[in-house]
């Protein structure tokens, strides 16, 4: 026998490597940047730019959550029902505290808000995978039951929050830190607290294990339904930090809280780069995939050429079309 | 004499009212290489998959060191030392090499995943077992050889006191396969307890202490390895006496061009090929794992990116999608039946019509009728071994999944057959049957195209030999130059083509 | 002479009546642009509240805006950023809901929700003789919706009309015919139904053509949709009355604002539109046949 | 040596055997009509049970459509919208020619509404296969352009047949046939065609080919982008049989017919027992799902235990139980 080293010479693994995946979105953003310049000049201005950002952290903090659970195989669609209902709960309970405990009600509300969002994540985790039931419709079960209980709670009305806290909770969401919006610093945080735990610790590869194929995962010795109730806590705990930030700018809980928010935040992960059926999760695909939303949101604002009745087609439109750059980017 | 690691006593395996495995007790030795042969669908499979916690016995115990242990999930089994490295790929495509291999134990350093180390440690010890993938490909992108390799390394890199291999060397070439040897015999020298399960003899009684022979599921005994022939195994595996291997090569006239290629090229694996098979021919294709060979046919078949110009029967066609393939009567047979060959979670009856499926129903209607008789049909016309005719074909021992395959692929009446991997964990009184049904393919005035990593395969049935080595076509054998070195040499070295091999031979 | 922006912020067309504001707004703002050519006119809808408090954001970040004309989602959520635009010095006009904080308000263009749902109680009442089974259809949980509700149980208090039963049906005609085929089902006698908005009673009815059932007295909306305004011209059994609640309230309140810049005489203060009965007598005022809604 | 005998004897197919997958959602609908009898057994009454069935029939039909999408591994989420568009496009046309055609403009608008739903499907197909742009993305793109132009064709209001077809038209909605509501036997046609196509035809076959194992497709010759693009025009062609039932309903399109239909159509193909991720297809399922949805919800008005505000939350418990029942009778 010749010796070995003569194969092997062709290398697949390229020395000089852009992650193209990753890159995707970022592309997609860029383009509708420039689009959005070339409509309204306005489109770019400091102000602006910085109004959409910060608006776009409940999503995009929400989504983060989400590319956890979709990563893991899952699927989300309570998370706007389930944001109305914590803010609801919080809003309550703040108000009932801020009596007696003044301004640091907020903080038990916090406090609060974040165990009900983890309780409303665990529920969701333990009916999906002890219950074996398809994330889809498990999920679209505990929609309306979260709708149907904000709905109860504010007696189909609304429930403001108390006006003795109202200027000390404001900063949260006008504030801000060293010239950056509160909203914008906490999205980054959670967005780096999230990349830190999918790619840096062990869950984190076991959620895209689980996501990648079920089977495998569970033969490697690892617990499927563990991951992936955890996967629905975490996401329930990103819905309470969301929720925390839109309390001090609508100052009300409604049964059209959050409306709709679950599919502009699978849309947001999707855009982002996460495969739907599971997988390796992109958290800052995720971020700017909210991003991206809220911009076409902002254009079709800005613009004034879309009659108000195909505002939504555009929207279609333009969604297909970043898809499309995002793909086509790889 | 050295404690056994692992006894079974008893066990069986009923899947509802169908018994596969039935009142199966053996030992396995620290420092012993214990072979099980049998039959396809013998219960080899089932039996190591009770042993390691895959699959939870009907009846009958599992005993370690004198206890008895049940192993409900395989990681408990694996606590307990046992490893079983599957016959099917079990690796999460969308994840790396190194991922895969740390999946479940990942390393952290600080409670941080430690990607580097694990890097370092997957490169080292693949390149322990000759392979040569990077850590960080995505096991998507690799080829079937390396995730078997893979597989195999995930086994290694704990010190498990029982490593179980099933059909380890069925995707492997030559080289590889004596790799892995080496490195079982070195394990065994360490004093961990192998199961070894294979198809090719040779190798079972190069290695065996001990051999255990299954027959529909039923254990016929266990044998002291040295003093076993191949024939004595195959003998025993089947209950009856073999005929030879491989068929007598008849004298067919060879001459019409049958299908000509010309200029194949598959961006990133095959450059500018060109050859012919001709009416009447077996033309094998030979080489290294990553020669290109898989990626040639692809890509000529329209199931990858490539151009080729084609011919057949001297005609020029154009090959854009699968479907023109099938329909210009060129059948191709994958190499990969779990991912791409088999629905693993249908019917028999579905898959084997899927591509035929005008000629099986050349009505509108999709009858039952006669899709139950294709089953039967081929059932009995490739001996498959099953229990039952409504199982799904994720159900089937991995070698009757092959015949499957190949009776769903000849059921497009293919007058060009391309097969990747003919036997492939196919056992061997099959293999016989399997190459002679080949011959008759070519008697009727079909030609046919073997590509396989057995060289002995090859030479065995082929009028001619292809060799490839990256990309290329790296020499031609024919007649008595068909010979192990010759074929190795060409698919490994590039100093020999010149002198051998002139081009393609047109005729 | 410098150009005037006034930039109007609606909920987007998702029923019947908000559509009716659309079609107010547009043309408004098409009538205003032709006949100022100083005055530019901004529309943008939103389909919910937190939208429309990003569209604010946007309208104000994006131009400088001398007024804002804007019927809310909801009060809480749109106080904060509404006070943000008047705080650049913006003349603000509010319609239909009025903000937390009523001094924001420079104009505002009032409906009543209550005076919708006691109008038509109070007709019911005295139709019935103050005894009766009615059923009750709501829309979506919102702040208006509650208040027509409110109105109409204040209205048939002392009497003994009783709600057998009250529902959402999501302001949603299809939702309307399935939930009363479900009240017909359960409930053997009824004599009257209130659907909160008259989207909702066109299911209502198709739902009573189709069961056969003769019993029901009257069958009831609200908002001064045309088909229903038909009806009551007809001289429907029915349906013989009807409470406006007109989308065209939104017109009345760009023109006042606009007035600001061209008139010479700047409104400001509080326009109440009233909810009076619809009868057929006073019909064809409220009948508008090139109105969507 | 032992003889051969022992081997080669093949089970047969049992004679008798009840396939439980199928039958999964016949018996969750069973059990929730035992309950519905207790709470009230108005719930069983003729009429009752009429109604109930009959206006299950859009989402059934559109249903039925879903699953040839669901199980070549597809998902639609815009066919509401859609149901909503061509309703517009078909009343618009009818209208127009009516004046010329007198009621067989009935006939005309048919033939249109079929066309105008194979176009929307097809261009659904197209984005999806051709595009190659995850479904859930493409379809929530379409389904905002198809809900913006049916808000633009009708100017945000409503679009009424004209009253001179509205008489000849009522039948295809309140009529009946030997004593049973047309658009039940529209969608026992529908259901038989389908069941037809998927489990009697190559199609069918290879529809559920594609959705179990995309490569394996591929290798076998099944055209993937053809066979998932087919099951979209079928989607639409189904879209459009919903619509043409559902005109004489209310007699008009509306911006907000169709709405949220999406939610329903999935559930109910899910509740029959068709897998989200593709395969295999249950047509009687997914019928029998739609009517366990509409059941529901007729429950929820007919049982007075609920508060108004509470509906949401019960119905998604029922849906949870539903998908428990289906799944544990297996
Ligand atoms: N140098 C290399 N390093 C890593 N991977 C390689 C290398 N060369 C080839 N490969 C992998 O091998 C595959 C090509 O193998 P292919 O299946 O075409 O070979 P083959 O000749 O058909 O071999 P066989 O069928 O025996 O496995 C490619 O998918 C590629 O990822
Ligand atoms: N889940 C299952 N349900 C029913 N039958 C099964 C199942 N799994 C395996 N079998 C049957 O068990 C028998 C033994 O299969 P097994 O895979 O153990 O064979 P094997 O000896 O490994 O064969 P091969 O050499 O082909 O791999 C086969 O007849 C197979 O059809
Ligand atoms: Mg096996
Ligand atoms: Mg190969």
């Amino acid at each position: 026998m010749t010796d070995m080293t003569a194969i092997g010479s062709i290398q697949h693994e390229p020395q000089f490597k852009i992650n193209w995946v990753d890159a995707g979105p970022f592309i997609a953003l860029a383009a509708l940047l420039l689009v959005g310049f070339l409509v309204n000049p306005e489109f770019l201005s400091a102000n602006n730019i910085a109004n959409v950002v910060t608006r776009s952290a409940f999503i995009a903090i929400i989504a983060v959550g989400a590319t956890f659970v979709i990563s893991s195989g899952g699927l989300d669609l309570s998370v706007g029902s389930m944001a109305a209902f914590v803010t609801g709960v919080m809003i309550l309970s703040m108000n009932a505290l801020a009596a007696n405990l003044g301004t640091s009600a907020i903080i038990a509300g916090i406090g609060i808000v974040m165990l009900a969002g983890v309780l409303c994540g665990l529920v969701n985790g333990v009916i999906v995978t002890v219950g074996k039931i398809e994330p889809f419709i498990a999920t679209l079960g505990t929609m309306g039951i979260f709708r149907a209980l904000i709905t109860y709670l504010s007696d189909g009305g609304s429930i403001p929050i108390d006006r003795s806290l109202r200027d000390a909770y404001r900063p949260v969401y006008f504030g801000s830190l060293l010239g950056v919006p509160v909203p914008i610093v906490i999205s980054i945080v959670v967005a780096v607290a999230a990349s830190f735990i999918l790619y840096k610790t062990k869950y984190g590869r076991r959620c895209a294990a689980v996501g990648a194929n079920e089977d495998v995962a569970r033969y490697s010795g690892i617990s499927v339904t563990k991951v992936r109730t955890i996967a629905y806590v975490i996401q329930g705990a990103c819905v309470a930090i969301a929720a925390i930030c839109y309390v001090p700018r609508l100052g009300a809980a409604t049964p059209t809280t959050g409306l709709l928010w679950e599919l502009q935040v699978i849309t947001a992960v999707v855009i982002g780069g996460t495969a739907l059926r599971g997988g390796k999760g992109h958290i800052w695909g995720t971020v700017a995939g909210a991003v991206i939303l809220e911009l076409i949101a902002n254009l079709m604002v800005l613009s004034d050429f879309v009659s108000e009745y195909l505002v939504a087609a555009v929207q279609g439109v333009i969604i297909i079309i970043a898809m499309l750059i995002q793909r086509l980017s790889r | 004499m050295p404690r056994p690691v692992l006894e079974a006593k008893g066990l069986a395996k009923k899947y509802g009212q169908v018994s596969v495995l039935s009142d199966v007790t053996l030992d396995i030795r620290a420092g012993e290489v214990h072979a099980i042969i049998g039959e396809n669908g013998a219960g080899k499979s089932t039996l190591m998959r009770l042993l390691s916690g895959y699959v939870e016995p009907t009846s009958g115990s599992l005993w370690m060191d004198s206890a008895e242990v049940v192993f409900p999930k395989p990681a408990m089994a694996q606590a307990s030392g046992i490893v079983l490295v599957h016959q099917e790929i079990l690796l999460a495509e969308a994840l790396t090499v190194a991922e895969n291999l740390f999946l479940g134990r990942e390393l952290t350093r600080n409670g941080i995943i430690d990607d580097r180390t694990m890097q370092r440690i997957t490169s080292s010890k693949l390149a322990e077992i000759g392979c040569r993938v990077s850590p960080s490909a995505l096991v998507r992108d690799i080829s079937l050889a390396d995730r078997q390799l893979v597989q195999i390394a995930r086994a290694l890199l704990d010190n498990y006191r029982l490593v179980i291999f099933d059909e380890p060397t069925a995707v492997l070439t030559s080289d590889e396969v004596e790799t892995l040897l080496a490195i079982i015999v070195r394990l065994k020298n360490q004093g961990i307890a192998i199961l070894y399960i294979s198809h090719r003899l040779d190798e079972v009684q190069r290695l065996a202490d001990r051999v255990t022979v299954l027959r529909d599921g039923k254990m016929i005994g266990t044998y002291p390895g040295r003093t076993l022939s191949q024939m004595d195994m195959a003998n025993l595996m089947v209950g009856r006496e073999l005929a030879t291997l491989y068929p007598k090569k008849s004298i067919r006239c060879i001459s019409e061009p049958m299908l000509e290629v010309s200029g194949a090229t598959v961006p990133g694996f095959v450059s500018d090929i060109s050859f012919a098979v001709h009416k009447g021919e077996i033309l094998g294709f030979g080489g290294m794992i990553g020669a290109g060979r898989t990626e040639l046919f692809e890509g000529i078949l329209g199931l990858r990116p490539g151009t080729a110009k084609l011919r057949l029967r001297g005609e020029s066609i154009h090959i854009r999608k699968p479907l023109d393939a099938i329909e210009a009567g060129i059948g191709y047979l994958t190499e990969d039946r779990k991912g791409k060959g088999l629905l693993l979670g249908e019917q028999l009856a579905s898959n084997l019509t899927l591509s035929a499926l005008s000629r099986v129903h050349p009505h509108r209607l999709l009858r039952k009728s006669r899709d139950r008789e294709a089953l039967v049909h081929a059932v009995d016309t490739y001996d498959i071994r099953l229990k039952s005719y409504s199982l799904q074909a994720g159900q089937l021992s991995g070698g009757n999944q092959q015949k499957l395959l190949l009776a769903k692929v000849l059921l497009t009446n293919p007058s060009v057959v391309i097969i990747d991997e003919p036997t492939r964990g196919i056992d061997i009184a099959n293999k016989a049957q399997i190459y002679s049904f080949i011959h008759k393919l070519v008697e009727t005035g079909k030609a046919c195209i073997v590509i396989s990593s057995e060289m002995q395969e090859l030479i065995g049935i082929c009028d001619r030999i292809l060799v490839m080595r990256e990309g290329r076509i790296s020499g031609e054998v024919t007649g008595a130059d068909m010979t192990e070195n010759k074929i190795a040499l060409l698919a490994t070295s590039n100093v020999s083509m010149s002198k051998e091999f002139q081009g393609v031979r047109h005729t | 002479q410098e150009k005037k922006t006034i930039a109007v912020s609606i909920p987007a067309a998702d029923h019947g009546w908000t559509a009716g504001v659309v079609y107010h707004a547009n043309a408004a703002a098409k009538e205003i642009k032709a006949a100022f050519p100083d005055v530019d006119v901004i529309v943008k809808t939103s389909p919910s509240a937190a939208a429309q408090v990003s569209a604010i954001e946007d309208l104000s970040a994006g131009r400088k805006i001398d007024a804002l004309v804007i019927l809310p989602h909801s009060s809480e959520e749109l106080t904060t950023p509404v006070k943000a635009i008047k705080d650049t010095g913006a003349f603000v006009t509010v319609v239909d809901r009025g903000l937390s904080d009523a001094s924001i308000q420079d104009l505002y263009v009032a409906g009543d929700n209550i005076a919708v749902g006691h109008t038509t109680a109070r007709f019911l009442v005295d139709k019935l003789a103050g005894k009766g089974n009615l059923v009750v259809l709501r829309g979506i949980p919102t702040v208006i919706d509650d208040e027509r509700i409110k109105g109409f149980q204040d209205g048939i208090a002392g009497s003994d009309l009783k709600i057998l039963d009250i529902q959402y049906a999501n302001w949603n005609s299809d939702e309307a015919f399935k939930l009363m085929q479900d009240y017909l089902a359960k409930y053997p006698h009824i004599d009257a139904v209130w659907a909160n908005d008259d989207d909702m009673l066109l299911g209502v009815l198709e739902a009573i053509k189709q069961s056969g059932r003769t019993e029901i007295k009257y069958a009831l909306g609200g908002n001064g949709m045309k088909e229903i305004v038909e009806k009551v011209i007809a001289g429907d059994k029915v349906t013989p009355i009807e409470t406006p609640y007109p989308p065209s309230m939104i017109k009345t309140a760009i023109y006042m604002t606009a007035a600001q810049f061209v008139g010479q005489a700047p409104v400001r203060g509080t326009v109440k539109l009233d909810a009076p009965l619809i009868t057929q007598a006073n019909a064809k005022e409220y009948y508008f046949p090139d109105s969507p809604f």
